[in-house]
């Protein structure tokens, strides 16, 4: 049987979709929506904060959407370890809620970016990770205004000590100017996961590359070893 | 200061309004969004308030769908 | 009600005609209002005729002409008159499509007004029940040296991402010209593509006397109420004036919800029309649909949501607040549309009912404030005949371009300024700012081919297939020769769509002209539409839909006359559209073979090395249409058949410009000989490199596949012009040699606009 | 008044300070961009600064970069 996976929708989402299509094309996964006012996840077994700009992103992105209803039930799902995935727009949220170490800025060029990139795994501690080779290359598409991963000088050390930095830009690729490269990052446990690359726009050939299934893949055989 | 014009859609104001409640701020009511710019200027409190005032007309605000306000805080130490 | 009598052409009070005039009415249609009415218009009557009867609303000047154009077609599932055109793709689905201008908004405020833009053509594709899945955008500025052009090109880059990303819609292609004539008055037009079931198609008809009216959406403000404002009962004080801005602000987040909330109430089947609110508001929604269903509306202001305290009735009625829906509803489904509503957090409240008597009547509360016949409003509007006259120096209206470059250039200096020159480099900074990719459809990105190739896949129904969309319109040329220059860009076009192996299905234009009352005016738009038509006869596209966007003039006068065309076509195998560029992976073993398809017959002419040598000069050659028809169909089917690893039109720059581009996109050299093309047309050196002209392709291919190609392309014109391979582009023509390494190509290709605009 | 903290790159106050020379303000240092944001709440003025800066803590800033300072601006009318 498939593992369940909500993808939680905020009013204002816009990559939703392309992460429903992305759990649903990785074998061993099956994505339902989860929509904002939900008070419970609906016996997912994992959670995707999708991309987009929730709540218009006004304010400050994801400032808005980490009060909604059913990210109570998030936070409560993550600190029992429970595996959450932030991709763009869910990063920021998760940042936003305290779930992730850092906060993104607005992109060092004031402009949105969209562009393929390329990224090393820097961590296999995490769910969504562990089934690549440390050091690995993933080529995966960026689009975000704000995604500049920044935290203070002590905050960072720890951060890079404790292993939590998972994914970062390739040398000279940082298409945002975040902080030592950073791409993405985990919680100290690894279950909480935030990148600023889709991911889940990197599942099909057709479409550009299927270095995303690297990820979705992992999360399918973690979930499939924790579940059995 | 740069604020929305008055009778200028404000969504970032309409978007903090209608999440407050939430946070059990219920009795919040028009709430603005606007720029706070920042700069020091060198010369006397007069001039320096017309000038920046310029640069809000020329640049700093968009006086189609902004207005402007500007505050002289005192020397720069 | 007014009881005095109407005399036409002396019974008018003085401050009733002013008032018309301040309008723009002119007293001969004022006159007419009043005999339609039977009596003077009130206030709020004359604020509605005034806007319906308004080139922008009634097509005053253009719809006896647009008449010229072809639009019928077995693929056709809803032409001209409703919101937006749509084709049959198969599979139960329609493509539905639109271009639209928001050009005078964004030459006053070009972030809001390209974002406002971008909201109000995806209005007109979801009102027709489809999905969204694509935006386009068509740009035209002044010279890139000004301020004032880098200014326009930033904020309105950035207002069409805005709006575009936030909305959660790809905009996933477009196309940018800098020429002079554009410097005050730039274009901003907009295209968007959307999927539907073919079955959920909705039309804008009101329908069904006692069904409700419904306003969806955003409050109502006093957004763009500015031109109207001479009505205002109390008299405007500095301070009221603000209150009227002439700006609208667009919110995206508005939209998205309205967007799931609409196409949601259109698959479980609860409305009987939809109708985007645009131009003119409610005024011009409200007659628009009781006119198409036959019918008459009342409607009651007081119900309509506002903004702002203290709107007068005539304000609400034509106030341009954006993000707002009008559907017709039976009164027993009624609940179920609120509580669609509600679910999606948009505002949905009954303000009106269809009636029988033909009128559209308005109400405050218990009050009636206006009653007008709904055909006065949109039938009745006097049209006008164009007068054209053709100029004795078409260009004389038009300041030279600034020469940049030598009469005496070297091939390989002209190469390099053409290449990074303004109209001929990468748009990559401006299309990195759009989310191309939302959506999961996105199989060609900006720049990995002539157009751009979205997977056909909607609602559950997954297809094999796939859109390809392209957006062209060269306002230079067709100065130079309106007739010609606009057959060249439906050509360009088309060209686009079978560089990916797509056949075009529909097309969607918008004409962007001067002031039509002008005679050179009239003549360019005239000839204009007659080159659209018979481009679409010769390549069977019928036109599905489209805009007029008029008195595009800057105190130095009039733009170039710039009709932009969009198509849309299909392609049968998604994997199967190859790039533009040349494929360096074969290199060693038997390097890819090059070649030039197409009865190709470049010319100085009307092209951008003549632009940049600051001499441009009247006419273009004339072509035949056939060849150049049966040509692109030759390239679509080797496409097809997977013959070919890239294709790629020569357009901007010609040929030189064309391989430079396979050359920098591809990181891969060719050597190239043109003697062939200089033999075949009797051309001089300079116009086999660097001339321009419709039916040129050049495509790259394993060789055994070039050679079987080459027979079947033979009668269309096929030339083998080199191969794919080596560090560097070289060409060689006559006795000049071209050499330019791939790096170089790609920093003069890559840097040529970020370089002009810090 | 919500400030990026000190030690953050502001892109903002950047591109604005390099914007500035280039209309004749050469002597105009220290750029900053922040947000405004203005609010009615009902309350006496001390509660009510004490309110508005639970709400930045919340959600109207990030206290990890952003800083923010409450005015009360009087009495609604
Ligand atoms: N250049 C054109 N070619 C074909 N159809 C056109 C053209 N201009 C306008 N139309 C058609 O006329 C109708 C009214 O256009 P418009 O006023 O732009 O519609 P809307 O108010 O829905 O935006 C539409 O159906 C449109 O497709
Ligand atoms: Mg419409």
């Amino acid at each position: 049987m498939s593992a369940r996976v909500g993808v939680v929708v905020f009013p204002g989402a816009c990559d939703e979709e392309d992460a429903l299509i992305a759990v649903n094309g990785t074998p061993g996964l099956e994505a339902r929506y989860l929509p904002h006012g939900e008070r419970d996840l609906k016996g997912a077994d994992a959670v995707i904060l999708p991309g987009g700009f929730s709540y218009g992103d006004y304010l400050r992105a994801g400032a808005i959407a980490r009060f909604a209803p059913v990210m109570e039930a998030v936070i409560e799902f993550a600190r029992e370890g429970g595996p959450v995935l932030g991709i763009c727009n869910g990063f920021q949220v998760l940042c936003e809620a305290g779930l992730l170490p850092g906060a993104l800025l607005v992109n060092e060029s004031l402009k949105f970016v969209c562009r393929q990139v390329v990224v090393a795994v820097d961590s296999t501690a995490t769910p969504f990770t562990s089934g690549c080779e440390p050091g690995e290359q993933l080529s995966v598409p960026v689009k975000h205004t704000t995604g500049r991963w920044f935290a203070p000088p002590k905050l960072a050390d720890q951060v890079e000590a404790a292993g939590q930095v998972v994914l970062r830009y390739a040398a000279d690729t940082n298409p945002n100017g975040s902080l030592r490269d950073v791409a993405g990052v985990a919680n100290e446990d690894g279950n909480v996961f935030g990148l600023m690359p889709h991911a889940e726009h990197a599942v099909d050939e057709l479409t550009g590359s299927t270095d995303g299934l690297r990820l979705f893949g992992s999360l399918a055989r973690h979930l499939s070893a924790v579940t059995a | 200061m740069i604020r929305p014009k008055e009778g200028i859609l404000d969504p970032q104001g309409q978007a903090v309004e209608r999440a407050l409640p939430a946070l059990g701020y219920d009795d919040v009511a028009h709430v603005h969004v606007g720029r706070l710019i920042e700069l020091e200027v060198g010369g006397d409190e007069r001039t320096v308030t017309a000038r920046v005032e310029e640069m809000c007309e020329r640049l700093l605000a968009n006086p189609l769908i902004e207005s402007y306000e500007v505050q002289a805080a005192g020397a720069a130490p | 009600m007014s009881e005095v009598a109407v005399n036409p052409g002396s019974g008018l009070p003085p401050g009733l005609l002013s008032q018309a005039e301040a309008l723009g009415l002119k007293r001969s249609e004022l006159d007419l209002i009043c005999e339609l009415l039977g009596r003077e218009p009130n206030q709020l009557e004359l604020a509605v005729f005034s806007l319906l009867w308004s080139e922008h609303c009634a097509y005053k000047h253009s719809k006896k002409l647009l008449r010229k154009l072809p639009t019928e077609g077995p693929r056709v599932l809803m032409g001209p008159g409703e919101n937006a055109g749509a084709v049959d793709v198969g599979d139960g689905l329609a493509a539905v499509f639109k271009v639209e201008s928001h050009n005078h908004p964004s030459a006053v405020e070009p972030f809001q007004g390209a974002a406002t833009g971008v909201g109000g053509i995806l209005r007109d594709v979801f009102a027709v029940g489809a999905r969204p899945i694509a935006v386009l955008d068509s740009l035209r500025f002044g010279d890139p040296d000004t301020p004032r052009t880098r200014y326009l090109l930033e904020r309105v880059v950035a207002g069409i991402a805005a709006y575009g990303n936030s909305v959660g819609v790809a905009t996933v292609g477009g196309e940018i010209y800098f020429e002079p004539p554009y410097e005050q008055n730039c274009l901003v037009n907009a295209m968007c593509v959307g999927l539907a079931r073919k079955d959920r198609l909705v039309r804008s008809a009101a329908t069904g006397v006692g069904n409700l009216i419904v306003l969806l959406g955003a409050r109502t403000g006093r957004d763009g109420i500015g031109g109207a404002s001479v009505l205002a009962s109390a008299e405007l004080s500095e301070a009221d004036h603000d209150k009227r801005p002439s700006v609208q602000i667009g919110d995206p987040l508005e939209e998205n919800k309205l967007i799931e909330c609409c196409l949601q109430l259109v698959d479980q089947e609860l409305i009987a029309a939809l109708q985007d609110l645009g131009a003119a508001g409610l005024a011009s929604s409200t007659s628009e649909m009781a006119s198409k269903g036959g019918v008459g509306l009342d409607l009651d202001v007081s119900k309509v949501p506002r903004r702002e305290p203290g709107m007068e009735p005539f304000e609400v009625m034509i106030s341009e607040s954006q993000e707002r829906m009008l559907c017709v509803v039976e009164p027993k489904r009624l609940d179920d549309v609120l509580s669609i509503c509600a679910r999606w957090e948009t505002r949905a409240t009954p303000i009106g009912t269809v009636t029988d008597n033909g009128r559209l009547r308005v109400f405050d509360g218990g009050e009636e404030v206006g009653d007008m016949p709904v055909p006065a409003l949109v039938d009745e509007c006097p049209l006008y005949d164009l007068e054209p006259a053709e100029p004795a120096d078409r260009l004389r209206a038009f300041a030279d371009p600034r020469a940049v470059l030598g009469h005496d250039s070297e091939p390989e200096e002209s190469l390099r300024a053409l290449l990074s020159s303004a109209n001929v480099a990468s748009r990559r900074w401006a299309f990195e700012q759009y989310d191309f990719l939302v959506g999961s459809r996105t199989v060609r990105r900006p720049e990995q081919a002539d157009a751009s190739v979205l997977r056909l896949m909607h609602a559950g129904i997954e297809t094999e297939r796939a859109l390809a969309i392209s957006i062209d319109g060269n306002g230079r040329r067709v100065a130079c020769d309106p007739y010609i220059g606009t057959i060249e860009a439906v050509c360009e076009c088309a060209a686009n769509l079978s560089c990916v192996g797509a056949e075009p299905l529909g097309l969607t234009n918008c004409l962007n002209f001067g002031n039509p009352e002008k005679p050179h005016v009239a003549w360019q738009l005239t000839r204009a539409v007659e080159g659209m038509a018979s481009a679409c006869r010769a390549l069977d596209v019928p036109v599905v839909g489209g805009n007029v966007s008029l008195y595009n003039e800057g105190p130095e006068g009039p733009i170039y006359p710039t009709p932009i065309v969009g198509m849309v076509g299909e392609v049968p195998d998604a994997r199967r559209s190859p790039s533009s560029a040349f494929n360096g992976s074969r290199e060693g073993s038997r390097p890819d073979l090059v070649a030039l398809i197409g009865p190709f017959r470049p010319a100085l002419a009307g092209s951008e090395l003549e632009k940049l040598r600051g001499s441009v000069v009247p006419g273009l050659p004339p072509f035949d249409l056939r060849p150049v028809v049966e040509a692109l169909a030759v390239v679509r089917e080797a496409v097809r058949a997977g013959e070919v690893a890239s294709a790629h039109d020569v357009s901007d720059g010609g040929l030189a410009a064309c391989l430079a581009e396979c050359v920098a996109l591809g990181g891969v050299g060719a050597e190239i000989d043109l003697d062939p093309l200089v033999h075949r047309e009797r051309i001089d050196l300079e116009a086999a490199l660097f001339g321009e002209g419709p039916g040129g392709v050049v495509v790259s291919g394993p060789r055994e596949a070039l050679l079987a190609l080459s027979n079947r392309a033979h009668r269309v014109g096929f030339l083998a012009i080199g191969t794919v391979r080596g560090p560097e582009l070289r060409i060689a023509a006559g006795a000049a040699t071209i050499a330019l390494s791939v790096e170089e190509a790609g920093r003069l290709f890559h840097s040529g606009l970020p370089a002009r605009l810090s």
